[in-house]
């Protein structure tokens, strides 16, 4: 197992998917069979791995481990750089747990136009990204891995998306839905991420020739930047990050693409693109830059809580369930920067948590609008009335999903929003205890609005007698491969509700760590 | 795995001043397995939803050995903890936040004892009824899933040893009430109705999450005992609690106003009864409601200890007597049996609240415990009555005394019970209420002034048992006798469904003897000895001024009541004719509180207020994303016509001359490899001869 | 400088060279294609003599083995199936004109190179010292270990792409006029125009 | 030994072979050049290899690669002779201007 414990174990983590997206460009496109097989062994011998190396990972230590460095590029002093510790443990069984159970779920379920084999060389390659963000200890690879991403998704939610025509509000522009949000998709994220290089760059050329994430805090790159460039250099990772988590204002991309977006792609965006730009404030804003990051948390606290408020008002307007679904993800998102803008252990093992809860919830909640818009061919609410009676077991499990993502304790999104409000209570040192105390009781209020969209939702959608236009039609309820890719989620979400320590117990120590460290010099 | 188990500590409660905390056992083996109490309904919860329909009986089976094995664990420490005091809390960590640990864990002590036995007793009888009440329904094996997971989430609730558990237990009642209020969801109003619950309660929830925030960050940790502890030494031994005592004790008490349904919290308590009967009937008696009552009884001491949240106490004592008052009086005007069976919970919970704010924690919980059989009985009683005239109004009922006679009966001594007349059960809890208001009055000030509030909720509380006995009479009497009004033929119901009610009423006549003030103190002793250590200060003897001053009320309502409805008449509108100009509008309209919250809150913000965000979203955010992009491309357009007209000028001019160059160099152009290869190995000589000359 | 040539090993040099140079010039310019290649063999012995001198032995057989053993055969089934002429011809070169255009660029370019040695080495001296074939063999397989895949990858793709030229296409073959007996080009120009057109559009437009 | 009489001799052996690449006008003799060339090369890199005593034997091992390279060039090149022989019954450089256009 040394092997295993040197960075081969990360690297087949990471690169297992994209090996698999190359032979199956091996494979004819009309053996789609094959095509499925391949890209399940592989997305499952990377599901499989990612399990042994939670096995592997000693939770007695808090630090980066089961890593390897590489010298990559040695004329900027880049290297291959990969580990994880605590907090990215989870996110990385999160992101290959996903990716095998979208694939699996896909077994059955095409967007139009069909292509399986282009659609599982995207979705590998997507996991690769995914992954590779969440091991990567090194700006230059970080940021080549979370721009990996972008292309695939770009191309799930153009080609695979949504055909309706739309009318762009102001402009009056007539489009294609899938068209419009995938460019807009793009080109939001890509001006993120512009920022975010610029933001690197500074920290390379400033901050000691180095693109080592650990050898950045350590050697206190944030004091060697002076205070006035460390300012605008959080500004720009941070305006990186926000667009990729989203946060308000920069989120509006993401109802278009949850909504245009295949089934599939929803998933993926909500369970685990959404979580790069989260964890990006966690490995590299706080560490890097400490003080600055206490500069700017009051404001990032703020958005997080108006983003919380304003998210769930938006979702009670929706009349599209998927639409509903991408807003309440904007709403969890805010609990999960609240957590972290608080600075303290308690409030960023919240946002982890936070963070793989909304993946398995949210992401199953995009499963069940994405199976009953297949059935139904809407996603109107007000066509779909009496679901419960059309499908039971679909319409039980939307209820299940529904009450673990309004915090339900007992279940796993209830960790993340409690704990993020606990955390706001008292806050790190030097933060404004008034403020985010207030701050505390608005995400309180948040979490009646997340209630009453979501019951008005299953309202709508389950209860009452069916409507007269499906009188007739015969509705198949939750078949093999939806069951097979939806009850893991389930049991994930019950068991990390009952038993928290699942994510706590990797995520404490890191998390106390990072924090100590951060801020050692603050006293 | 094991090092979890490792840490599955326990800890015992240091002694009390009083020297009785010294017999307090651990409780044994009894105690250290009463983790079954909460998980064991919480698993077979799920085993009805997947395995219920194979059974016998549906479900129904499983649901019923359950709530025996409640009611018989129940009932066992209820025993052991009368001959020998207990109190223990099982801890078993969970996770670790920072170096906050978050447990699950169970705790035996005198206040969930008896929350355990009335939970598991009430809950046992209303099953067993349930079985007779439901059969046939569409949903039947569901129905007994949910009500399980019901039954388990207050269990989970009262037996939690520290605020996470506590929350998850509130939640869990919160959302089976949700569904099961929303039985019958084919029904829009029904599913509304279960949302108007849950969201009430969420709103209440609000407060209970920063309550248990404050109080739990201000200890530095979750546990009841350590909390409880902090309070104990003191405000100057613990400052930060002492500071944020306040905030964080009306906090949890605004949590404890949802679930018990204290005003203006209390709208979705009515609503509820769109639920079965038998829901309603175990909802207002043993769970959910009780809730919040318990939860100011698990935090007692920190409203009653000096430098903590006492003034938290007159809040509590002013929406207890507004709640017990108010109410009272809509449930004069309901014409639906099950509507003033609820408006009169609302009110005895408005009694216990008070007790809660005067400090009476014994008697509070008593009439928690008396209320509850009776409050059971009552509605079960007027389900069988539902269940046999097919309808909830009581217009459409009448003269039932000779149809059902187990039902009649056993409804009197329900209604005797709440009304307060002496030998029954009501009766001596709502004494004790009323002679500690007495005494709080009289020398336990509530906060500044307290004695003149004490006085002004007394007179009101007075007023309340005299208003009690009047609606229950006017119930009585326009159910059971006169003619009958109704369609089709009344008829007694099956056995299953009156055995509980004559098992329900045995308690509900005599169980108020355990507790006579002076005489026999057995429930004193059962809720005290671990969180009330020296601040309750139950009667030691009757009062007789109150007691009589209640007595009188209560008869005189009755007597009114008999006056009024009493008499035979021809019509059930003839009948119900009693009515206050002026009074009874606002009455019917529930003081229009239901109105404003629909109108002026829920509605605004569903409506304009949502589509005023959607509306910024798209227009406001988006315009920005979009006209930054087709900025963009316009910038991109002007560019490009640039290239084409200005720069192809200039481009095009270039391009003449160097046609004409390239007319000339064209000649070397042959298209041979070999030629070229000369080109560029002298091209190549030249330009490195050049260097080496030049260097 | 005065005792280089008394040294053993330069006199080796000195007559290698000289063979080299002479045949290395004469394989330019014989006029007899068989020769030509033969006197490329003559030089790329000398070369190999010469990285003996050196040291080098496992590159002098390497040299031996793939130039001499396998490439010059290559060259000579080239020139049979191109129907080279095996006799004496003197079409095998272009005019004296480019001759000398040729000779004044290759005299240069060994003038510069020459000028420029001298003056960068001078009379640098060394020793030559064997290379051991195990420490090649470690560096090649820990080094060099991806160059050298990719090398093997390369000539596997040559040897497909050699097989995927010179292999003859199954449909073309009967368009095609029967081959003639003689070298001279006299193919229909249309049939060039048609498979030549194709290939100058992607290369060169 | 002086270095410079290695790198004169590589300079001569490539210059014979540009004056052959420059002037034959059959391919095959071309390609036959252009090997001449690469051996040139070949000296060179061992030469220098030897006189640096460089520890992992660069020098020697790029002369490997390329005399592998070479077989693989003279593969292919042959190849497309052959094809071009094929099409136009000759493997004469003067006849292929298509470059011209």
């Amino acid at each position: 197992m040394e092997w295993f414990e040197n960075g081969w174990g990360l690297s087949l983590i990471v690169f297992l998917p994209l090996i698999g997206a190359g032979v199956l460009l091996a494979i004819p496109k009309a053996n789609e069979a094959l095509q499925k097989q391949t890209a399940l062994l592989f997305a499952g011998a990377s599901f499989v791995l990612s399990v042994v190396l939670a096995f592997a990972f000693d939770f007695g230590e808090a630090g980066i481990q089961l890593g390897t460095r590489l010298d990559w590029i040695p004329a900027i002093n880049s290297s291959y750089h990969i580990g994880i510790d605590g907090i990215s443990l989870p996110l990385v069984v999160l992101s290959t747990f996903i990716t095998l159970l979208a694939i699996i779920y896909s077994w059955e379920h095409w967007p139009e136009p069909h292509n399986p084999k282009a659609f599982l060389i995207l979705m590998l390659i997507l996991a690769t990204g995914m992954t590779g963000t969440f091991v990567a200890l090194d700006l230059i690879l970080f940021f080549v891995f979370f721009e990996v991403v972008l292309l695939p998704m770009y191309f799930m939610i153009g080609i695979w998306g949504d055909r309706n025509e739309i009318t762009v509000p102001v402009f009056n522009i007539k489009t294609q839905m899938r068209l419009y949000a995938s460019i807009k998709f793009f080109l939001f994220t890509l001006f993120g991420s512009a920022f975010m290089l610029l933001g690197f760059l500074a920290l390379y050329f400033r901050g000691g020739r180095t693109f080592d994430m650990l050898e950045l805090a350590a050697n206190g790159a944030e004091g060697m930047l002076g205070s006035g460039l460390a300012f605008w250099v959080f500004a720009a990772l941070a305006l990186g990050f926000a667009v990729k988590v989203p946060m308000f204002p920069f989120h509006t991309w993401l109802p278009d693409a949850h909504t245009a977006a295949p089934t599939v792609g929803s998933v993926l965006l909500a369970a685990i693109l959404l979580k790069l730009g989260t964890y990006a404030f966690v490995r590299i804003a706080i560490p890097i830059l400490p003080d600055q990051s206490q500069n700017w948390a009051p404001a990032i606290g703020i958005l997080a809580v108006i983003g919380i408020i304003y998210a769930s008002l938006a979702c009670l307007a929706q009349t599209d369930m998927k639409r509903l679904i991408a807003f309440s993800s904007v709403g969890h998102m805010g609990f999960v920067m609240l957590g972290i803008a608080t600075m303290t252990p308690i409030g960023i093992n919240a946002a982890i948590i936070g963070m793989v809860a909304h993946g398995v919830i949210t992401g199953l909640l995009f499963f069940l609008a994405g199976s009953m818009s297949h059935r139904y061919h809407t996603r109107e609410m007000a066509r779909l009335g009496g679901n419960q009676k059309l499908m039971p077991i679909m319409g039980a499990i939307l209820g299940f999903t529904a009450m673990a993502s309004l915090g339900l304790p007992g279940l796993a999104g209830f960790w993340g929003e409690f704990m993020a409000l606990l955390s706001a209570f008292s806050p790190a040192e030097g933060l404004s205890t008034t403020l985010f105390r207030t701050l505390m009781v608005i995400g309180a209020v948040g979490t009646v609005l997340a209630a009453g969209y979501l019951l008005w939702m299953l309202q709508k959608v389950n209860f009452g007698e069916p409507k007269d236009e499906w009188a007739g039609h015969e509705f198949h309820d939750v078949d093999k491969w939806e069951m097979a890719a939806w009850a893991p989620m389930i049991a994930v979400t019950i068991a990390i509700g009952i038993f928290p320590r699942l994510v706590f117990g990797a995520t404490n120590d890191s998390v106390v760590e990072l924090v100590t460290n951060a801020f050692r010099g603050l006293g | 795995m094991t090092e979890f188990l490792a840490n599955a500590g326990s800890w015992i409660l240091a002694a009390s001043e009083s020297g009785e905390a010294a017999k307090l056992s651990d409780g044994g083996v009894l105690a250290s397995m009463a983790w079954l109490i909460p998980v064991v309904p919480m698993v077979a919860a799920f085993a009805i939803v997947f395995w219920g329909k194979k059974m016998p009986y549906k479900g129904w089976d499983i649901a019923i050995a359950v709530m025996a094995f409640e009611a018989l664990y129940g009932t066992a420490l209820l025993l052991s903890h009368i001959s020998s005091p207990i109190a223990h809390d099982f801890q078993i960590e969970i996770a670790k936040i920072g170096n906050m640990p978050i447990e699950w864990g169970w705790s035996v002590d005198g206040l969930s004892i008896m929350m355990y036995f009335l939970v598991g007793v009430v809950g046992f009888l209303v099953f067993l009824y349930a079985k007779g009440y439901m059969e046939g329904d569409i949903r039947f094996t569901w129905f007994f899933a949910s009500f399980t997971l019901f039954a388990g989430g207050m269990l989970v609730l009262v037996s939690a040893p520290n605020m996470i558990q506590l929350i998850v237990g509130w939640e869990l009642v919160g959302v089976s009430s949700w569904l099961l209020i929303g039985h019958y969801w084919e029904e829009h109003e029904n599913s509304s109705a279960a949302i108007k619950a849950f969201l009430t309660n969420k709103v209440a929830d609000v407060g209970l999450f920063v309550g248990a925030i404050i109080v739990s960050m201000s200890v530095g940790s979750f546990r009841f005992g350590d909390i409880l502890d902090a309070v104990e030494s003191g405000a100057a031994e613990a400052p930060m609690l002492a500071q944020f005592a306040f905030w964080g004790g009306l906090a949890l008490f605004i949590g404890a106003m949802g679930k018990s349904a204290q005003f203006p919290l209390h709208v979705w308590l009515p609503d509820a009864m769109a639920g079965p009967t038998p829901v309603s009937s175990l909802m207002h008696a043993a769970t959910m409601v009780t809730a919040g009552v318990f939860l100011v009884g698990r935090m007692f001491p920190l409203y009653l200890t000096e430098g903590f949240a006492t003034e938290v106490r007159s809040i509590i004592i002013i929406v207890g007597a507004l709640t017990l008052f108010l109410t009272g009086l809509i449930a004069l005007v309901q014409d639906d049996i099950k509507k003033v069976l609820a408006y009169s919970t609302l009110s005895q919970l408005g009694y216990m609240t008070v007790a809660m704010g005067a400090g009476a924690y014994t008697a509070g919980l008593f009439h928690l415990f008396t209320h509850a059989f009776f409050k059971a009985l009552l509605f079960l009683g007027a389900g069988s009555v539902i269940h046999s005239v097919h309808s909830n109004n009581m217009s459409d009922m009448g003269g039932l005394k000779k149809d059902m006679p187990y039902t009649y009966w056993t409804f009197v001594v329900g209604s005797l019970a709440l009304a307060g007349i002496l030998p029954f059960a009501g009766f001596f809890s709502k004494d004790e209420i009323l002679a500690s208001l007495r005494y709080a009055s009289g020398e336990f000030g509530v906060a500044d002034g307290g004695g003149a509030l004490a006085t002004i909720v007394l007179a009101l509380a007075i007023a309340g048992a005299f208003i009690t006995a009047f609606y229950m009479a006017r119930t009585v009497f326009l159910t059971f006798h006169g003619e009958y009004k109704g369609h089709g033929h009344p008829h007694e119901s099956p056995r299953i469904m009156w055995v509980p009610l004559v098992a329900l009423a045995v308690p509900s006549a005599v169980i108020g003897f355990i507790n006579i003030p002076g005489v026999t103190e057995v429930f004193t002793k059962l809720v005290g000895g671990r969180e009330v250590k020296v601040l309750d200060h139950h009667a030691e003897s009757f009062d007789g001024l109150v007691l009589v001053l209640g007595l009188i009320a209560a008869l005189a309502g009755i007597y009114l009541g008999w006056r009024i409805w009493g008499p035979d008449k021809e019509t059930q509108q003839e009948r119900d004719t009693f009515r206050v100009d002026g009074l009874y509008p606002l009455l019917e309209n529930k003081y229009y509180i239901d109105d404003f919250y629909m109108d002026g809150v829920v509605r605004p913000i569903r409506g304009p207020v949502a589509r005023a965000m959607d509306w910024f979203n798209g227009h406001v955010l988006d315009f920005i994303v979009n006209g930054a992009g087709l900025l963009a491309k316009a910038a991109g357009r002007v560019v490009y016509w640039f290239d084409q007209r200005g720069v192809d000028g200039a481009i095009n001019a270039s391009g003449a001359i160097t046609g004409a160059g390239g007319g000339v160099l064209r000649l070397l152009q042959t298209g041979k490899v070999q030629q070229y290869a000369v080109l560029i190995f002298a091209a190549t000589v030249i330009l490195v001869g050049g260097l080496v000359i030049w260097f | 400088m005065s005792d280089w040539i008394s040294h053993p090993e330069n006199i080796v040099f000195v007559i290698l060279a000289v063979v080299m140079v002479g045949a290395g010039f004469r394989s330019v310019t014989s006029r007899n294609v068989v020769h030509a290649v033969l006197f490329l063999v003559v030089a790329l012995a000398g070369s190999a003599a010469l990285f003996l001198l050196l040291g080098a032995e496992f590159v002098a057989w390497t040299v031996v083995l793939v130039y001499i053993g396998a490439v010059i055969v290559l060259f000579l089934f080239g020139i049979m199936i191109t129907r080279a002429p095996l006799g004496m011809e003197t079409q095998l070169s272009h005019s004296n004109q480019t001759k000398i255009g040729a000779a004044i660029v290759a005299g240069a370019l060994f003038a510069l190179i020459s000028v420029a040695a001298l003056q960068g080495f001078g009379d640098t001296e060394f020793v030559a010292s064997p290379t051991r074939t195990d420490d090649l063999g470690l560096s090649i397989f820990q080094r060099f270990v991806i160059p050298f895949e990719v090398v093997s990858v390369v000539l596997l793709a040559a040897l497909i792409g050699g097989i995927v030229l010179a292999r003859r296409d199954p449909e073309s073959t009967e368009e095609l006029p029967a081959p003639q007996p003689t070298g001279v080009a006299t193919t229909p120009s249309t049939n060039i125009a048609a498979t030549a057109g194709r290939s100058a559009e992607g290369g060169d437009t | 030994m002086i270095l410079s009489q290695f790198v004169i001799l590589g300079a001569a052996l490539f210059s014979i072979g540009v004056y052959g690449v420059l002037t034959r006008r059959n391919a095959v003799l071309v390609l036959l050049s252009v090997e001449l060339m690469l051996a040139a090369v070949n000296i060179n890199f061992v030469a220098f290899d030897v006189y640096f005593q460089d520890a992992i034997a660069g020098g020697q091992i790029f002369s490997l690669f390329i005399i592998a390279v070479a077989a693989a060039e003279v593969g292919i090149g042959l190849a497309i002779v052959l094809l071009i022989f094929r099409n136009r019954q000759s493997a004469n450089v003067d006849e292929l201007d298509l470059m011209k256009l």
